[in-house]
């Protein structure tokens, strides 16, 4: 077994609202320090490398299902072996 | 910033072709309106401005057709939305709008920023938005790909709606095959004002101030109005994204933000216009074009969201959630206070001028110097070619399929389970319908209807559209569109009062699609004109297509009506045993484009029979008279499906049944004659209402207790539980949806 | 007694709870800014549904930190009543004025139907109904899944503090069925059900008025909170 | 200027109904070699740290804005300094 997590992000140009919304909080919160706050998620999961080969897996998974390539990017890390 | 080309680079290497200006064109705007060569930001103008989503230059001659006024209509065509008086110097917005393209792309911000789209149409009119509604059109569930854009197009209509709290209260939902690549979104809104809050798009009074109020501008959706005409590159692997994205909450502040300014400082505003299609650019000079005025606007002032933008790109962003206001000068920091109030930022960006020059700097240089007109009024008009589609033809020379039913019960429970007649709910429990505590009746009726507050009104609104019989014949089932709009609303009790449209074809190139196009809008004026309900307003989608085939010619009627009396808003369900039921209409062998045909061939196929408007119109004023002096109880217009399926919904969620005897066959039962109601009448109210009806009408059952479907048909006889039905209409659609393939 | 409606950025209920309280219970209300400071001559406080700030973080995890919040945990704390509905109820959770919080629907999706639910009438929102009453009340969100820890459920459920309970389905995933908690004075209710959309027979449903009449009813009984 | 990852995730006894739906979904597409899916969401923002030292802006956006400690945990990483 090998844990993945795979990042999901907006593509650098897309609008992210959400991101200046909480940005603006952070800001009202008094926290001036803090400049540019963006959001993005993580999907941990774990392969079963003995079926398939880790990245393909997470490519496959990730270019189907859980990245949306009109808005998306993804990266991802092997965080440790099970 | 990449270097730009030069005009004589432009001519050379003709990027406008690809921007969808055709070579005529661009030497028209060249030779004759300008008389020199235009340079990459007006080419980019001209470009976006000469699309058929801004100039309406292929469809105009069919949008021509249309009536446009009578003696409620305030505003036709020509603004955000059209205006139409209800009474109590109350006026009634309404506009419908596509969004095909960009939610077959991204189908979540595509159908998210169509509603965003509309409801900016809405308020910038001066009114507030009430209501909002959907026609959606989909290939069949069975591919994930189609799944997947159901899922996502209904979570970004709910998604935007939700959150601005503009409850969607109606909609329609179909499948067939020929939408599955390219689904229709189609989108209106229905507002309500004090006619005293008329707003205008209008850029007048020399020196007066352009202001920019809303979100930033970025790079988003750039060409998106020209986009329907070129394809969208396959950007995965960039950092780049065209893709615009909605945020209903920059809306919602801005919404606002402009009904404070148009409701209680009018006399601070000259005009005010939404940001939709070709962003700055179409909102100014159409600003300036209406008002005959030049306008100079100074881009550097625009707010930016990316850094490095070019003129091109400032002009031609389609960032959402921005308008544009022309101000009284002197009241620029009133408006700025107001909007400051909202956390909203308003900027002014130019000036109206003298003359007619729309004149734009950027970075201390003039990009563009043209005259207004020239972006707006001198576009080439092109006559296109018609031809009957030889499919046409052939079913004019063949004779009609004829079904043959056996076990009417079976075909029955069947066709419940058809996606088109299925019920909807899984997707409208995903709307706000009550938000606003003004829905009376909400989704899963046959028109939503909102009450008008401090008044006994209340407004009935529908959309409905039918490619099927459109496609068969389209003269014919364009009058079919806006007859069963019509009769949703009567349904209701509500009087037409006007309608929009959205008008869905594919290229309109093909001599065939034109065909289609000029015969729908032809058939549906004739409609219009019989049932007094001029187009106010619309839109055209052209160019959906599906593997290079085109969908079905699919004009949507969006229809709002007036109820004098909330107090007689009809319900669609059976009210009490004992009722008595009555058809209205003839039906005559209408399968052809049925559902049943389509279910028992899986095709549809043959001619239709033409409707008679003038009778179909009396029976509804006769019944609508009926409703209005509260001798209904209940009144449900018969659509897809026919008399079998319209007498089973109206049992859904009560705990009635029906026992109907009647002259018709099994085969009649599912037949599609349009412009039929049942209507059900409380035995004391029966000779008041067969008298206003003056026959025409056919007493086929009665009410009853035990939650049973019994009918006697001529041929064979139904018996069905109700709830029996109900579940197999219910789960028809969350079924498919699970289902792997 | 004076009714303040609470109005946020991305409140989009509010005049719902405005209409219900004004044009229904004829009672004298008034929409209060989150900017405002204070909330002085008010007898009660309303938190209206919606999308205060887009919900963009979690949902009404920003609102908390509006103007007007220190005012209406000085209001709450000082005993006088406090709603919050759906995005009003979110807000209470993040502003610690209830216990718990609110998360996605099991479903994953929003939800806009009318549910039934078990009422306890132990509290001053409730008196006016039967206990264990089933009501029908509409619902409309994406985020209404209550969540608190075991102890604080047990806490919820000894104290009374339940007020409303799905009765027939659970359309969220809610722990112990919570459709609605006070705190354990008893003076702050959130609810995720829409009261205020059900105080008309025209648009099919009054369940909700008795809860407005309830709070009515506690001001003239006590005669305190003036 | 430092940049920050805050990754914040359900606590372990909240159940996650994303994270389910997903790892179904994934199985549905053949990855039966995927074992668990978890969701979860990060900020990134940028910290000007001579405002405030890093932990302290960190621990402060957090504690009081991005996380909601009834339901979740958050942890973070310091990505580079820019
Ligand atoms: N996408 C949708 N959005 C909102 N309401 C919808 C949608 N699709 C269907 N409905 C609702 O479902 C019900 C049935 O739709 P439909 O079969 O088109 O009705 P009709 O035949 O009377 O036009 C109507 O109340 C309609 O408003
Ligand atoms: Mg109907």
């Amino acid at each position: 077994m090998v844990n993945v997590r795979i990042f999901v992000t907006y593509k650098q140009s897309v609008f992210d609202p959400q991101g200046e919304t909480i940005t603006e909080a952070v800001h009202a919160l008094g926290h001036k320090e803090v400049k540019n706050v963006k959001v993005g998620k993580f999907f941990d999961v774990e392969i079963d490398q003995t079926v398939k080969k880790v990245e393909e897996s997470v490519k496959e998974i990730s270019e189907q299902l859980l990245v949306n390539f009109n808005l998306e990017t993804y990266r991802y890390e092997v965080m440790e072996e099970a | 910033m990449s270097t730009e080309m030069t005009p004589q680079e432009i001519k050379e290497q003709k990027p406008y072709l690809d921007w969808g200006l055709t070579q005529k064109e661009y030497e028209y705007i060249s030779e004759k309106l300008l008389g020199r060569l235009p340079n990459y930001t007006e080419t980019g103008l001209f470009s976006v401005m000469w699309s058929e989503h801004c100039s309406y230059k292929k469809s105009k001659p069919a949008l021509r057709l249309f009536p446009n006024k009578n003696e409620r209509v305030l505003q036709g065509p020509g603004e955000g939305a059209g205006i139409v008086d209800i009474g109590d110097n109350q006026a009634v917005v309404f506009k419908a709008e596509s969004h095909n393209h960009p939610s077959a792309v991204e189908p979540y911000e595509g159908a998210a920023t169509g509603v965003g789209g509309i409801l900016r149409d809405i308020f910038s009119m001066g009114a507030r938005p009430i209501a909002s509604l959907d026609s959606l059109h989909f290939g069949e569930i069975n591919q994930a790909r189609t799944k997947y854009l159901i899922n996502e197009v209904v979570a970004g209509i709910g998604g935007y709606g939700n959150c601005m709290g503009i409850p969607t209260v109606a909609g329609e939902t179909t499948f067939d095959e020929c939408y599955t690549g390219n689904p229709l979104v189609n989108a209106m809104s229905v507002g309500l004002m004090d006619q005293k809050d008329m707003q205008k798009g209008r850029a007048v009074g020399v020196g007066n101030a352009v202001m920019y109020v809303g979100a930033k501008t970025g790079r988003d959706g750039i060409h998106g109005a020209t986009f329907a005409s070129a394809d969208f590159a396959d950007d995965r692997e960039t950092q780049r994204s065209a893709v615009q994205v909605g945020d209903p909450f920059m809306e919602k502040l801005l919404m606002e933000a402009c009904l404070e300014l148009t409701s209680a400082h009018a006399e601070w505003l000259v005009g005010i216009q939404d940001m939709g299609a070709a962003g700055i650019v179409s909102s100014s000079c159409e600003m300036a074009s209406k008002a005959k005025s030049g306008m100079e606007l100074t881009l550097d002032y625009v707010p930016q969201r990316e850094s490095n933008m070019s003129a091109y790109e400032i002009m031609l962003s389609e960032s959402q959630e921005r308008m544009l206001l022309c101000v009284r000068k002197g009241h620029e920091e009133d408006v700025k206070a107001i909007f400051k109030d909202y956390d909203l930022e308003a900027v002014v960006i130019g000036r109206v001028t003298e003359g007619h020059r729309y004149l734009l700097k950027h970075q201390g240089k003039i990009v563009t110097d043209i005259p207004v007109s020239s972006l707006t009024d001198d576009v080439l008009e092109e006559p296109s070619e018609q031809k009957i589609p030889q499919h046409i033809i052939d079913a004019e020379n063949s004779s009609n399929w004829k079904p043959q039913i056996d076990n009417p019960t079976e075909v029955l429970n069947r066709i419940l389970q058809q996606a088109t007649i299925a019920s909807k709910e899984s997707f409208t429990q995903t709307y706000d319908s009550q938000v606003r505590t003004s829905t009376v009746v909400g989704p899963g009726s046959d028109a939503g209807v909102i009450r008008v507050r401090g008044t006994k009104k209340a407004l009935a609104m529908t959309t409905d559209g039918n490619g099927r019989f459109v496609y068969l014949n389209p003269e014919i089932g364009g009058k079919i569109a806006v007859i069963e709009a019509c009769a949703n609303i009567i349904s209701s009790g509500g009087l037409p009062l006007a309608m929009t449209d959205c008008l869905n074809y594919g290229d309109p190139n093909d001599p065939e699609v034109y065909w289609e196009l000029y015969q729908s809008v032809k058939g549906m004026t004739a409609a219009c004109n019989v049932f007094n309900t001029p187009v106010i307003s619309g839109n055209v989608s052209l160019y959906n297509e599906n593997n290079g085939k085109a969908i079905f010619p699919t004009p949507m009627v969006g229809m709002v009506g007036l109820i004098k009396n909330v107090a007689y808003t009809i319900p669609s369900f059976v009210q009490a045993e004992g009722d008595i039921i009555y058809l209205i209409g003839e039906t005559k062998a209408d399968y052809s484009g049925s559902e049943l045909q389509k279910m028992l061939t899986g095709n549809i196929s043959g001619s239709l029979n033409d409707v008679d408007l003038i009778e179909i119109s009396n029976n509804m004023q006769k019944l609508l008279s009926a409703m209005q002096q509260g001798y209904v109880a209940s009144c449900h217009d018969l659509s897809e499906g026919g008399l079998a399926v319209a007498l089973a919904e109206t049992t859904f969620k009560t705990d009635l049944g029906l026992s109907v005897k009647m002259a018709l066959n099994s085969a009649e039962l599912f037949s599609e004659t349009p412009g039929r109601f049942v209507v059900t009448v409380s035995p004391d109210k029966k000779e008041s209402f067969e008298k206003v009806m003056e026959g025409n009408i056919k007493e086929i059952g009665q009410v009853t207790k035990t939650p049973q479907l019994k009918m006697k048909l001529s041929d064979n006889e139904i018996e069905v539980a109700v709830e029996e039905m109900q579940q197999l209409w219910e789960e028809a659609i969350p079924c498919l949806m699970k289902s792997k393939d | 007694m004076k009714f303040a409606v609470i109005v946020f950025p991305g409140s989009n209920c509010d005049i719902d709870l405005y209409e219900a309280l004004h044009t229904v219970c004829h009672a004298d209300v008034q929409y209060v800014s989150h900017k405002e400071k204070t909330l002085a001559g008010f007898d009660a406080v309303m938190i209206p549904g919606g999308f205060s700030y887009g919900d963009y973080l979690r949902c009404g995890a920003i609102a908390r930190f509006a103007n007007i919040m220190p005012a209406i945990i000085e209001f709450a704390n000082a005993g006088k009543p406090v709603f919050g509905t759906c995005n009003g109820f979110q807000i209470l959770t993040e502003a610690g004025l209830l216990p718990g919080a609110l998360k996605q629907n099991n479903s994953l999706k929003f939800v806009c139907k009318t549910v039934a639910l078990e009422v306890n009438n132990k509290t001053m929102f409730t008196a006016k109904y039967q206990d264990h009453e089933i009501i029908n009340l509409p619902i409309a969100h994406a985020d209404g899944s209550y969540y608190a820890d075991e102890e604080v459920l047990n806490e919820l459920e000894e104290n009374n503090q339940i007020a409303f309970r799905y009765a027939k389905e659970n359309p969220n995933g809610s722990l112990h069925n919570i459709a609605g908690i006070t705190n354990e004075r008893g003076n702050v209710l959130g609810m995720m059900p829409h009261p205020e959309r059900a105080v008309e027979a025209l648009l099919g449903n009054e369940d909700g008025l008795r809860l407005f009449k309830s709070i009515l009813l506690g001001s003239q009984v006590t005669g305190e909170m003036r």
